[in-house]
């Protein structure tokens, strides 16, 4: 594995190596629940608890964790943390619990979390750790809100249930729905790969502008 | 894609396993202890929650009754005490509601299936004497935003069922005989709305005979 | 010798006389009566929603398509296809909508002509069906002034429409589905009922779908099919219980049947190679429709069938290659390996 | 009867695990470039839904009632180690069918499908053999769209498809207009 | 046991056959140099006999069979080995050939010789002469004719088809061979009946020749059970595995041979060669051309020396009109367009089709609509559709090994019918000189 710095495990995981947009990880909460930005945001809130306490226990852990049974192990754990966050979420927002229904629960099989552990939390001290895991429960949480936000501004009009476009606004039902959530990441890909391939192009201007002055030099 | 985490052997093959048993049942206590607790902390509000909105629920759709009881349905009967011994969830159970001087104003009956998306759970209060139903809720539903969501939304839908009549009739909107049976239709949600009245109209054919059969006499007022 | 410029091009040097434009070309030509029917029965606003959704379409071929890739007239079919199955009614904004995203994500994401798995112009109406599920289930009249609005066509954009009081009715299956009325099989054959632009004159769409499986420009065996699974199943349906059922005339003449089996499902892009193929997906398509019709939540399922059905196409190609000249089955060829051991 | 019979065409058509409930994503984009793998997987996906159903309904049954936080642990780690002891079983029984479905076994695990199942069906309340009818028509559900997805994108492989569409952008697209076209069998059963 | 006179699918070309259908043959007067590729043929190239400077007279046989798939050649003109040498061939490569300087006002009589009569040889003689005469299927493929004269001992041949189809649009070759010369069509068919052992002779001939199926009909010899049989017009009615599936109504097994059915398949104008070999001695070094198409000034059908070059051809017959524009070797279905007016007329080349510019007009190509006309067309029942896409991104393996690449012959009806113009028969031709060169047999 490549020796990083601690910046770098904070802040690859937010956006370089973001875990919906780039990596592919945890799609089925990023589709499922990003109806609504407050969904989409308590869903965020939730798995960066669990990434975070389940890194650090994970770290804390790993010289007693047998490395047959290490992701039954890591799973265990995982499950604790998620099922805690079911059941205070339940206690304290009800109604936000009741529409995530089973996806909370579903957080155990997100591919994103046992994989933090399993590459990172397992081989790295406590505080590394948690700033990866900090960057990568950021950087989930970024993708929701982007997910959330375009799903809600069109299906609904709103954002946070702020009404943005008064109320004859004719909203795009099936952007809450599932097809919908499937068009979103569509379109935020679309959009990545267009920016990304437009930055390429651009550098191989520059670079072809800068050979052909220094020969013209 | 590779979502799956990379399976590596392990690099330390020198644990026992007796060791291994070891760690997992610490491990396995400790995530037990801790959910325990949690379990403890934050159960009571999450049943009082429950309880508070079924109550407003049952509240609902009874008119506001001064006080409501459940009965579950024991050996074809409805009974207001389980047997001894019994779970209480292993019952179908319905609610009657009371006035201030404890006389009966309603019952409430809880009831499911399919809808345009997937099952539709009603609760709805009505009269056994006359018929007349009180009031309809929509509990549970997934019904197309927007559209089908009307059954939860659409005030001038729910709000027709403080005065209809059992068994329902459903029929479009503005072209009612007057009968009072006769259910508007939501425009354009014609199947979620006929998915209620049908869940009501099943309800009150199994559970209306009971509710008649059931004597209010040996209950609260004695 | 005087030997002129040769050109070198690989055999065969003769061709058939059909062109890709030619066959599009003339399916438009063919969309011809039907657009002028609708506009009889709906007055402007149908011609106005069939401008907006071909606008759509093509202006977003236009942009994002490859350069010189509206001639072959794919991109106006689309666009035409899409309007005729709308309400004329509905808001212009919102059939533009469904040219863009039909074309859009429909055809280019997928590299443009030819390439599609599922059919743009109807990909394009579920999206908006999915998206505005109002706004196109809203069917106006034939009846009022030929002049009128059907509704509120101008509505703003990303803004409702207006409803209009008294100028709505049901479209012949949504009369029956929800409410237990008939209609007249006269006023059914006529295209004289509610419904969407172009899909309620049966009798006109079937003579022009004849025109074209003349020319060879659609496999007749899809359109068959679906008549006849549909007949079969709705004729089965209604000689067990008349009053339930509809006759298997009114089933193939209402709603968008017509105008999917002749114009939607043949559509060459998204349906068979293979002409085993093509019955299967006939077939497929008229046992889907008849399901969701009488099981299903909605009153009317063509598109949801096609589009279905679309997206087994490449399997059913895969499964129906025809049996190569001179290859053996499997069977016998063993048998002949074992005798000759 | 009639009920399982609905349970099973609604979870198949109407709330399609992978369209509707986005359960089972990882194999739906990761093993659907192939028609025949989507198939063995599919298969796979069945089998392993249908033991999961059982345990669960064991597990609800006979333990959760006394201890309902354990319910998340106890699904995943008792299905887990379940997969694992069939998986050794068919191995030793049938190796031609470990050869067909073994690899994908290990992988449908960690799969939210399978914890999906368990504790969607213990929110329905479902009995055995509901259950047992959800599980089978979950796989069955996930079949076809693996397989509708393989197909679509074998033939996507030889189109030219622009170059910021290639990729998971383009298979999200597709699932989104199969998601819309299997909105057509929404009140499948519910109007009748 | 008879088939329906068709074959399933196919297409329909215009036939454009009437510029030459009555055009009695004419022999051309020698042109200056003759090139006789030694690759004629199907099968291993014939070895050189003669070098630089050697005197040949018309008939000596110049190059020898390379092997057992593989025949004599002969030269067609009496002259001067100008040299052996890589010349053009009509497939656009360049091969050895046999280059003569054609000695200016030679009577071109060629060399008596001692012919045994043909009824007392024995069958194995016969093949030799035939190997010797250096016969080939004289329809397109040119194979060598005794190898298809000798199936393996445990093949059962019961019938010799002649295929006087003629499918390709606009050639008039076997079509003018059978109305001159029928007498010569049936005493090759009495040797190769009695070369192959067989009672039954059928001679297949496409409806749009009824002068021919009329003549052949009267002259068939009392004592012959030979049947002339009409079949409907249809391309590739011409190829051997359609002919037999439509005459005989058995199918040749996938990558199987008409032997493997109990069939021989010869076309007339080969079969007459046969007679003139044992009748006058004379090898295979002339041959029977329809030259003709809207580009060709006075269309013929002519008899020209095989090796004579295709610009000689052309100015035998007055000439380019002035829009002339493609220049095809063979039918204008599965013939090759030439640039270079020095490639010879080789055995197997059936006519020369000159298009104007108004027919030969390139086509825009679109992209594949997946209309599924191809399959219908397709004769072997192929997916063309999905193997041209796999041609187009050069996926060649995938077309060999599950798409039966190989069983393609090229007749190039899905192309012919493509509405987008997609050059299918090329690709599958691309790919299988692909697969060739990495050593794969299709």
């Amino acid at each position: 594995m490549r020796e990083t710095t601690p910046k770098q495990d904070l802040f690859r995981g937010i956006w370089k190596e973001n875990p919906v947009l780039i990596q592919m990880l945890g799609l089925c909460p990023a589709l499922a629940v990003t109806n609504t930005v407050e969904n989409s945001l308590a869903m965020g809130v939730a798995t960066f608890f669990v990434l975070l306490g389940s890194s650090l226990s994970v770290s804390l852990l790993k010289k007693f964790i047998p490395g047959e049974v290490r992701i039954s192990t890591y799973i265990m754990i995982i499950a604790t943390f998620v099922t805690v966050a079911d059941m205070s979420l339940e206690a304290m927002v009800p109604v936000v619990h009741k529409k995530l229904g089973a996806f909370i629960a579903l957080i155990v099989v997100n591919c994103m979390i046992l994989g933090r552990q399993e590459a990172f939390a397992s081989k790295r001290p406590v505080g590394r750790a948690l700033l990866d895991a900090v960057g990568v429960g950021t950087g989930f949480m970024i993708a929701m809100v982007m997910m959330g936000g375009v799903r809600e501004i069109l299906g609904m009009g709103s954002f946070l249930n702020i009404p943005l476009f008064g109320d004859n606004y004719e909203p795009w039902v099936v952007m809450i729905l599932p097809a919908g959530g499937f068009l979103t990441l569509g379109f935020w890909l679309l959009g990545l790969n267009w920016w990304a391939e437009r930055k390429k192009q651009r550098q191989k201007v520059l670079a072809a502008r800068e050979s052909s002055e220094r020969r013209a030099a | 894609m590779s979502d799956e985490p990379q399976v590596q052997e392990p690099e330390d093959n020198g644990a026992s396993s007796a060791g291994i048993i070891a760690t997992l049942a610490v491990a396995g206590m400790l995530a037990g202890l801790l959910l325990v607790v949690v379990y403890e902390a934050t159960q009571p509000r999450i049943l009082a929650y429950k309880e508070k909105m079924m109550k407003e629920a049952v509240g609902l759709v009874l008119q506001e009754p001064a006080s409501f009881t459940t009965l579950y349905l024991v050996d074809g009967k409805l009974t207001l005490d389980l047997p001894e011994d019994a779970v209480e969830k292993d019952f179908e159970k319905v609610f009657v509601g009371y006035d201030e001087h404890n006389s009966p104003v309603g019952f409430a009956v809880v009831h499911n299936r399919a809808g345009f998306q997937d099952q539709v759970k009603v609760i709805f209060g009505y009269d056994p004497e006359t018929g007349g139903m009180m009031g309809m809720k929509v509990l549970e539903s997934k019904e197309t935003p927007g559209l089908g969501d009307a059954i939860e939304k659409d005030m001038d839908f729910v709000g027709q069922f403080e005065r209809v009549v059992a068994p329902l009739v459903g029929v479009k909107k503005g072209s009612g005989s007057g009968d009072p049976h006769e259910v508007d239709m939501i425009t354009g949600a014609t199947i979620s709305a006929r998915a209620v009245i049908r869940i009501i109209n099943e309800a009150f054919e199994r559970w209306d005979p009971l509710i008649k059969a059931y004597d209010h006499g040996g209950s609260k007022d004695a | 010798m005087s030997k002129p410029s040769l050109l070198l091009t690989a055999s065969p040097h003769v061709l058939g006389p059909d062109s890709t434009p030619r066959i599009m070309w003339t399916v438009v030509a063919t969309l011809i009566p039907i657009i002028a029917t609708s506009v009889f029965f709906f007055g402007p606003s149908a011609l106005l929603i069939l401008i907006a959704a071909g606008a759509g379409a093509v202006l977003t071929e236009r942009l994002i398509g490859r350069k010189g890739s509206l001639n072959d007239g794919s991109a106006a079919i689309t666009g035409i296809l899409l309007g005729l199955t709308l309400p004329p009614g509905m808001p212009l904004w919102m059939a533009f909508l469904g040219g863009f995203f039909g074309i859009a994500f429909g055809k280019l994401i997928f590299g443009g002509l030819g390439q599609n798995p599922f059919n743009p112009a109807l990909l394009g109406r579920a999206f908006l069906q999915a998206a505005f599920p109002v706004a196109i289930t809203t069917w106006p009249t034939t009846d009022g002034p030929w002049g009128a609005l059907r509704g509120d066509n101008f509505a703003l954009p990303l803004m409702s429409p207006k409803v209009v009081d008294g100028t709505t009715g049901a479209t012949p299956l949504g009369l029956f589905k929800f409410e237990q009325t008939g209609t007249g099989m006269g006023n059914l054959l006529m295209g004289n009922t509610s419904g969407s632009v172009g899909e309620t004159f049966g009798l006109l769409i079937l003579i022009c779908g004849a025109y074209l499986a003349w020319k060879n420009y659609l496999n007749w065996r899809i359109p068959v099919s679906i008549f006849a699974t549909v007949f079969a199943f709705s004729g089965i349906l209604w000689l067990v219980d008349s009053s339930a059922y509809q006759s298997p005339m009114f089933m193939l003449f209402s709603g968008g049947l017509m105008l999917g089996a002749i114009y939607m499902a043949t559509d060459m892009v998204t349906s068979p190679t293979t002409n085993p193929g093509c019955w299967i997906f006939g077939a497929g398509i008229g046992f889907l429709v008849m399901v969701i019709r009488v099981w299903g939540g909605l009153p009317e399922g063509m598109m949801y069938s096609i589009l279905f059905m679309n997206a087994l196409v490449p399997f059913i190609n895969r499964s129906t290659r025809p049996r190569v000249f001179g290859q053996q089955p499997k069977a016998r060829a063993a048998k002949s390996e074992e005798a000759k051991s | 009867m009639g009920d399982l019979i609905w349970i099973l065409i609604s979870t198949v058509l109407v709330n399609n695990f992978t369209l509707a409930y986005f359960l089972g994503l990882c194999p739906f984009m990761g093993v659907s470039a192939r028609v025949e793998t989507a198939l063995r997987m599919g298969m796979a996906n069945i089998f392993v839904l249908t033991i999961t159903s059982i345990c669960a309904w064991l597990l609800n049954t006979f333990l959760l009632d006394h201890a309902p936080y354990l319910r998340v642990i106890s699904f995943i780690v008792v299905i887990a180690s379940l997969v694992q002891i069939v998986e050794m079983v068919i191995k030793k029984v049938s190796p031609a069918l470990f050869k067909q479905l073994g690899i994908y076994l290990p992988l449908i695990t960690t799969n939210c499908a399978i914890l999906g199942l368990a504790i969607f069906q213990t929110n329905k309340e479902y009995d055995f053999f509901q259950g047992l009818f959800f599980a089978i028509g979950a796989g069955l559900g996930l079949t076809l769209a693996l397989v509708l997805m393989a197909s679509i994108r074998e033939d996507a492989e030889r189109a030219q498809v622009p170059k910021i569409a290639q990729g998971m952008a383009l298979v999200l697209i597709i699932a989104g207009s199969l998601s819309m076209a299997f909105m057509g069998f929404a009140g499948l059963g519910s109007a009748s | 046991m008879f088939g329906k006179e068709f074959f399933r699918h196919g297409v329909h070309p215009p036939e454009a056959k009437d510029l030459t259908a009555d055009v009695p043959i004419r022999r051309v007067p020698f042109p200056d140099q003759i090139v006789l590729p030694l690759r004629q043929h199907i099968g291993a190239p014939s070895r050189a006999l003669v070098r630089k400077g050697d005197r040949v007279e018309r008939g000596d046989k110049i190059a020898e069979a390379g092997g057992f798939v593989s025949v004599a050649i002969h030269a067609s003109a009496s002259g001067t080995v100008k040299d052996v040498e890589k010349r053009a061939h009509p497939d656009g490569s360049y091969v050895d050939s046999i280059v003569i300087d054609v000695e200016a006002h030679s009577a071109q009589v060629p060399r008596p010789r001692v012919i045994p009569h043909w009824e007392g040889l024995d069958k194995k003689e016969l093949l030799r002469a035939i190997q010797d005469g250096g016969l080939v299927g004289m329809g397109g493929a040119a194979f060598p004719a005794h190898v298809k004269l000798s199936p393996p001992p445990d093949q059962k041949i019961d019938t010799l088809l002649l295929n006087g189809c003629e499918c390709e649009p606009y050639l008039t070759t076997d079509h003018r061979t059978m109305v001159e010369y029928p007498e010569r069509c049936h005493i090759g068919t009495r040797i190769l009946m009695k070369v192959l052992g067989v009672k039954k002779a059928v001679v297949g001939i496409e409806r749009n020749k009824p002068d021919a199926i009329k003549i052949m009909r009267e002259t068939v010899p009392d004592d012959l059970d030979i049947e002339v049989l009409p079949l409907t017009v249809k391309y590739p009615q011409g190829a051997e595995k359609m002919l037999i599936k439509a005459v005989m109504d058995r199918e040749v097994p996938e990558g199987g041979l008409p032997m493997n059915v109990g069939v021989v398949v010869m076309n007339v104008a080969s079969v007459a060669t046969v007679a003139e070999i044992f009748e006058t001695g004379q090898p295979l070094i002339e041959r029977i051309l329809t030259v003709t198409g809207s580009g060709i000034k006075k269309p013929r059908n002519l008899i020209v020396p095989i090796g004579m070059k295709v610009g000689d051809v052309i100015d035998a017959c007055g000439g380019f009109t002035d829009d002339a524009c493609k220049v095809i070797m063979g039918g204008p279905m599965m013939g090759p367009a030439q640039g270079n007016m020095e490639t010879p007329i080789l055995k197997g080349t059936s006519g020369v089709v000159v298009l104007n510019e108004e027919e030969a007009h390139p086509q825009a190509t679109y992209p594949c609509i997946k209309c599924g006309h191809c399959l219908d067309a397709c004769p072997v029942f192929l997916d063309p559709q999905h193997l041209g896409s796999l041609g187009l991104n050069m996926e060649y393996m995938e077309m060999y090994d599950k798409n039966h690449l190989s069983t393609c012959m090229l007749c190039g009806c899905c192309s012919y019918v493509c509405p987008s113009h997609i050059p299918l028969s090329h690709l599958f031709g691309v790919a299988k000189s692909a697969l060739r060169s990495e050593g794969v047999r299709v």
